[in-house]
């Protein structure tokens, strides 16, 4: 077990953390998306990463080549893809909604709001 | 954007590039990179370019809203379509071996199919997508 | 790639920070060339870098709205996320190392799709074939999520223009 | 073939193919009708797996016909066929109350959408349950979480959009969490088919990838399934989502989280490697009572009916979790029991709750005073849930509960039986608060509250209140069907 063998995912590790840290410590709701795309993204190369193999190619066959790197979690990936992007698009027109709504996309001021609005119900 | 002529023009000659390379993308599949999904976003791409040239009401007359909302289903129906032929022709759902007296070219006859309804649902969503954000830009002014 | 992530990270201007993304996302998709994965690049690069970034910078126009400036110190987030760095650490290690031809991706499932798909599917793009053959429920799948996101948004966006005309 | 050979995967793809025709035919009372014909054929299918099953032995069904570890398998055993029942039973009884419901809290646009998502989120825990494949959970879990936030979001308040946006952020972290574990796995084994995985990861049993992978998998399913520390954006989400919704989720969603949890523990790691390497026991044993202890003592003090229950459910999925942490067939049984028998109780508690906020204009304590001479039916439906929660003999609620005792009396912890009993205590006082508003309070005269519930909400609700005391009576087929299942995990892949 060397270090060097292990880089690859040094590099996603931390990509993964950084966008983990942006979805749960930034209060903006666009914010959240972005960090979480980055979130999922990094995910993707944990997946892709160990499918390359050195000297090996794109798996298209072809009498060519002899070596392919692994298809499977190219698959999945193009699966996660996909679901990575229609939860964007369905979290985007909740933001979308939320400012209309509040008319801010700031999650303390929303929280602030809702509170504010609870105390009033109960006083009345 | 609309009044610009130069854009227009070029605009003009490009969608029908646009829209062939997605079709290559599509049926090259098989062959490179490329498949329904991707297929399906960039023809989507090429009636968002014609709605920013030509601005959304032209582009909701060539591909009207309910056309749009009916692909996102038909896509759908398509692919569990094929799935069901296979059921009815004797295989487990989704066999395309049972597509063709050829199984191999039942698998071909197949995953044409199944890539189809996927650009046609992706197409159809990215789609509905645009026009709705959009819409709700001009209900904000 | 790190780079740019330390600036979204730090960043307050919600435009960059869309931009950046979408800059991110294409460096990924570089790297996905670079891992062989040309299939999944084409698509991280046109739904990554783009519709992602288009979608983003469309609710953005709708909400014109720079983040707020005070906030909490993030002790516990920053907690949070270097427990799960260690776990990861800890966890990898453990993993076969990068290019191990021997390692169990590679030698269990995967080889029935490189050596057979010529005779079974004839599709010369081993992606394809997995993707819409062999798993080809996870894409029914994948389609329907898709698919619930195009109805799910209009369930959201529509609503309010109805209520106005009533 | 004939038809019945491909029950596995028309249980999946009858919901999924009204989805879209819903979208198709819009407005009307078609796409309804698509969805409730769609639900009632997934119940019958459900029932004839059951029974297959239980006549038959595990069920496989390769997708493509492509053999299982290269495509994808279905994979029906006792478990779930009987989560099947209890997913389609709730459905085909919640949308046909979702159509008098909806009609007051969803605008008419939207209506066939309602329905859309609702078949979605139908086919994406179905999916769930019967794949035996770990990316195609993913994928459905995916399909019935999207359909899942924008059925909150429909909810009438402008919280609820907030409450979907929070679900949406949490859940996918925890989807994304998942993905990891599954990824890590899939590293250390080659493949993605949960029984050959089990297999597989015997030889490599106990090396870190697995271990961080258990844990990943563990706090994504976690986070999914409302354990306690992670159960936040449950309340806010159960309390502003339409009633209907509430109801289905409430009964269906976690439980479905739960059943995931399960397969991964008992099916893929084995017993003995989950419990062996790491304090798992202790910490799902401590989760467990902090959730019982802290969200009942919670729910004791909130002013919204919906909320309060919430927080039960909060509570009740701590029962689960410690009938989990036993490892044993009697603490499996009680896990599995509860998991039905509380769907069942909560799908009814939030349907009549929903028939009160309906009437009364809201579901607020103050708001529902007196409502046992308002609407008595409704009143003594969410008494006997009430009890049922609490776990009085007679009740489905006991049937758990007692299981769990046996569990816990079988492994000489008193102390545990003692604290089981004193939560239940905990119930008790909530469940009072309700009967003091509903039954030693005056009306309050300036609420009118003459409208009627019609019976398409009446019946679903009153089937299932009478579920609830059916199964605290006869528990042939619950504890049958529960015990088998749990002896077939512990004793299976090992």
């Amino acid at each position: 077990m060397t270090i060097g063998g292990h880089f690859t995912y040094f590099i996603t590790i931390f990509l993964m953390i950084a966008g983990l840290f942006i979805v749960i410590a930034r209060g903006n709701l666009i914010k959240k998306l972005v960090g979480l795309g980055i979130f999922q993204t990094s995910v993707y190369l944990l997946y892709l990463a160990p499918a390359k193999l050195v000297g090996g190619t794109a798996p298209i066959l072809s009498p060519a080549f002899t070596i392919y790197s692994n298809p499977l979690p190219h698959v999945l990936i193009l699966t996660a893809i996909v679901v990575g992007v229609a939860t964007l698009a369905l979290g985007l027109a909740l933001v979308v909604r939320i400012r209309e709504g509040y008319d801010t996309i700031e999650e303390d001021e929303i929280l602030a709001l809702d509170a504010a609005r609870d105390r009033e119900a109960q006083a009345s | 954007m609309k009044n610009d002529l130069i854009l227009r023009v070029i605009a003009k000659l490009l969608i029908p590039f646009i829209v062939m390379f997605a079709v290559y993308v599509q049926f090259h599949g098989d062959f490179g990179p490329g498949g329904g999904f991707q297929a399906g976003v960039i023809l989507a791409a090429a009636v968002i370019f014609y709605a920013l040239i030509y601005g959304l009401a032209d582009a909701r007359k060539v591909v009207p809203e309910s056309v749009v909302e009916s692909m996102m289903a038909l896509g759908v129906l398509l692919y569990v379509g094929v799935g069901i032929a296979g059921l009815l022709l004797g295989g487990n759902f989704l066999d395309y071996f049972v597509l063709d007296p050829d199984p191999v070219h039942g698998q071909h006859r197949g995953i044409f199919w199944v890539e189809a309804g996927v650009a046609i649902t992706v197409s159809g969503v990215m789609l509905k997508i645009f026009y709705m954000f959009a819409d709700r830009g001009k209900a904000d002014e | 790639m790190a780079v740019t992530v330390w600036v979204i990270i730090q960043s307050r201007n919600l435009f960059s920070v869309i931009v950046l993304g979408g800059i991110y996302s294409f460096l990924m998709a570089t790297v996905m060339v670079a891992m062989d994965a040309v299939d999944v690049a084409m698509t991280e690069a046109s739904v990554g870098a783009g519709i992602s970034t288009v979608l983003l910078l469309g609710a953005l126009y709708l909400c014109r709205s720079e983040e707020a400036q005070p906030m909490r110190k993030p002790w516990l987030p920053l907690a949070v996320s270097v427990a799960v760095a260690g776990l990861l650490v800890y966890g990898t290690l453990g993993l076969p190392e990068f290019s191990d031809p021997q390692a169990p991706i590679h030698v269990h499932v995967a080889p029935r799709y490189l050596n057979e798909v010529k005779q079974e599917v004839d599709v010369p793009n081993a992606v394809t074939a997995v993707l819409a053959s062999y798993r080809g429920f996870d894409t029914l799948g994948e389609t329907t999520v898709v698919f619930t996101a195009g109805a799910g948004v209009i369930a959201l966006l529509r609503r309010r223009r109805r209520d106005r005309q009533s | 073939m004939t038809l019945s050979a491909h029950l596995p995967a028309l249980q999946v793809v009858v919901p999924l193919v009204a989805a879209p025709l819903t979208v198709l035919l819009r407005g009307g009372r078609l796409p309804y009708l698509v969805a409730l014909t769609s639900s009632w054929i997934a119940l019958v299918i459900a029932v004839l797996l059951w029974r297959q099953v239980d006549s038959g032995g595990t069920l496989s069904y390769a997708m493509g016909s492509w053999p299982p570890p290269w495509g994808i398998e279905y994979r029906v055993d006792r478990l779930t066929a009987f989560l099947l029942v209890l997913v389609s039973a709730i459905a085909a009884l919640v949308l046909p109350y979702s159509r008098a419901s909806i009609e007051r809290e969803v605008p008419r646009p939207q209506h066939y959408l309602f329905y859309t998502m609702f078949v979605l989120c139908l086919a994406g825990l179905l999916g769930i349950s019967i794949t035996g494949d770990a990316f195609n959970i993913f994928v459905f879990l995916e399909v019935s979480s999207l359909s899942t936030y924008v059925l909150i979001a429909l909810g009438r308040d402008r919280r609820a959009l907030m409450a979907a946006y929070q679900y949406l952020i949490m859940g996918t972290i925890g989807a994304t969490f998942i993905v990891i574990g599954i990824g890590l796995l899939y590293l250390m084994t080659g493949t993605l088919n949960l029984a050959d995985m089990g297999q597989r990861l015997a030889e490599v049993q106990g090396t870190r990838p697995v271990l961080a992978a258990l844990a990943f998998l563990t706090v994504g399913i976690s986070l999914k399934l409302a354990l306690f520390p992670l159960h936040q954006w449950l309340p806010d989400a159960y309390t502003h989502a339409p009633s209907a919704v509430s109801s289905f989720l409430a009964a269906t969603a976690t439980k479905v989280a739960v059943y995931v949890l399960i397969r991964f523990y008992f099916s893929v790691f084995g017993a003995s490697q989950v419990f062996a390497h790491l304090p798992m026991q202790e910490m799902m044993l401590l989760l467990a009572l902090a959730g019982m202890f802290a969200a009942s003592t919670i729910a004791i003090f909130q002013s919204d009916l919906k909320r309060l229950f919430a927080y039960s459910s909060v509570a009740q999925i701590g029962y689960i979790i410690l009938g989990l942490s036993f490892n044993s067939i009697n603490g499996l049984t009680a896990t599995i029991v509860h998991l039905f028998n509380h769907g069942v109780t909560k799908g009814a508690i939030f349907m009549l709750l929903g028939a009160v906020a309906m009437v009364m204009g809201g579901s607020t304590l103050a708001r529902i005073q007196g409502l046992g001479k308002r609407m008595p039916l409704v009143s003594i439906g969410i008494v006997i849930c009430g009890l049922s929660l609490i776990g009085v003999p007679g009740t489905a609620g006991f049937i758990s509960k007692w299981y769990l005792l046996l569990a816990a009396i079988e492994q000489g912890q008193w102390w545990l039986v003692f604290l089981i009993l004193l939560s239940s205590l905990l119930a008790v006082i909530y469940v009072w608060r309700f009967v003091e508003a509903a039954y030693f309070r005056e009306p309050r005269q300036d609420i009118d509250a003459t409208a009627a519930v019609p019976w398409s909400m009446g019946v679903p609700a009153a089937l299932l209140v009478a579920a609830t005391v059916y199964f605290g009576l006869d528990t042939s087929f619950t504890i049958g069907s529960a015990s088998q299942a749990a002896a077939a995990l512990q004793g299976g892949l090992r």
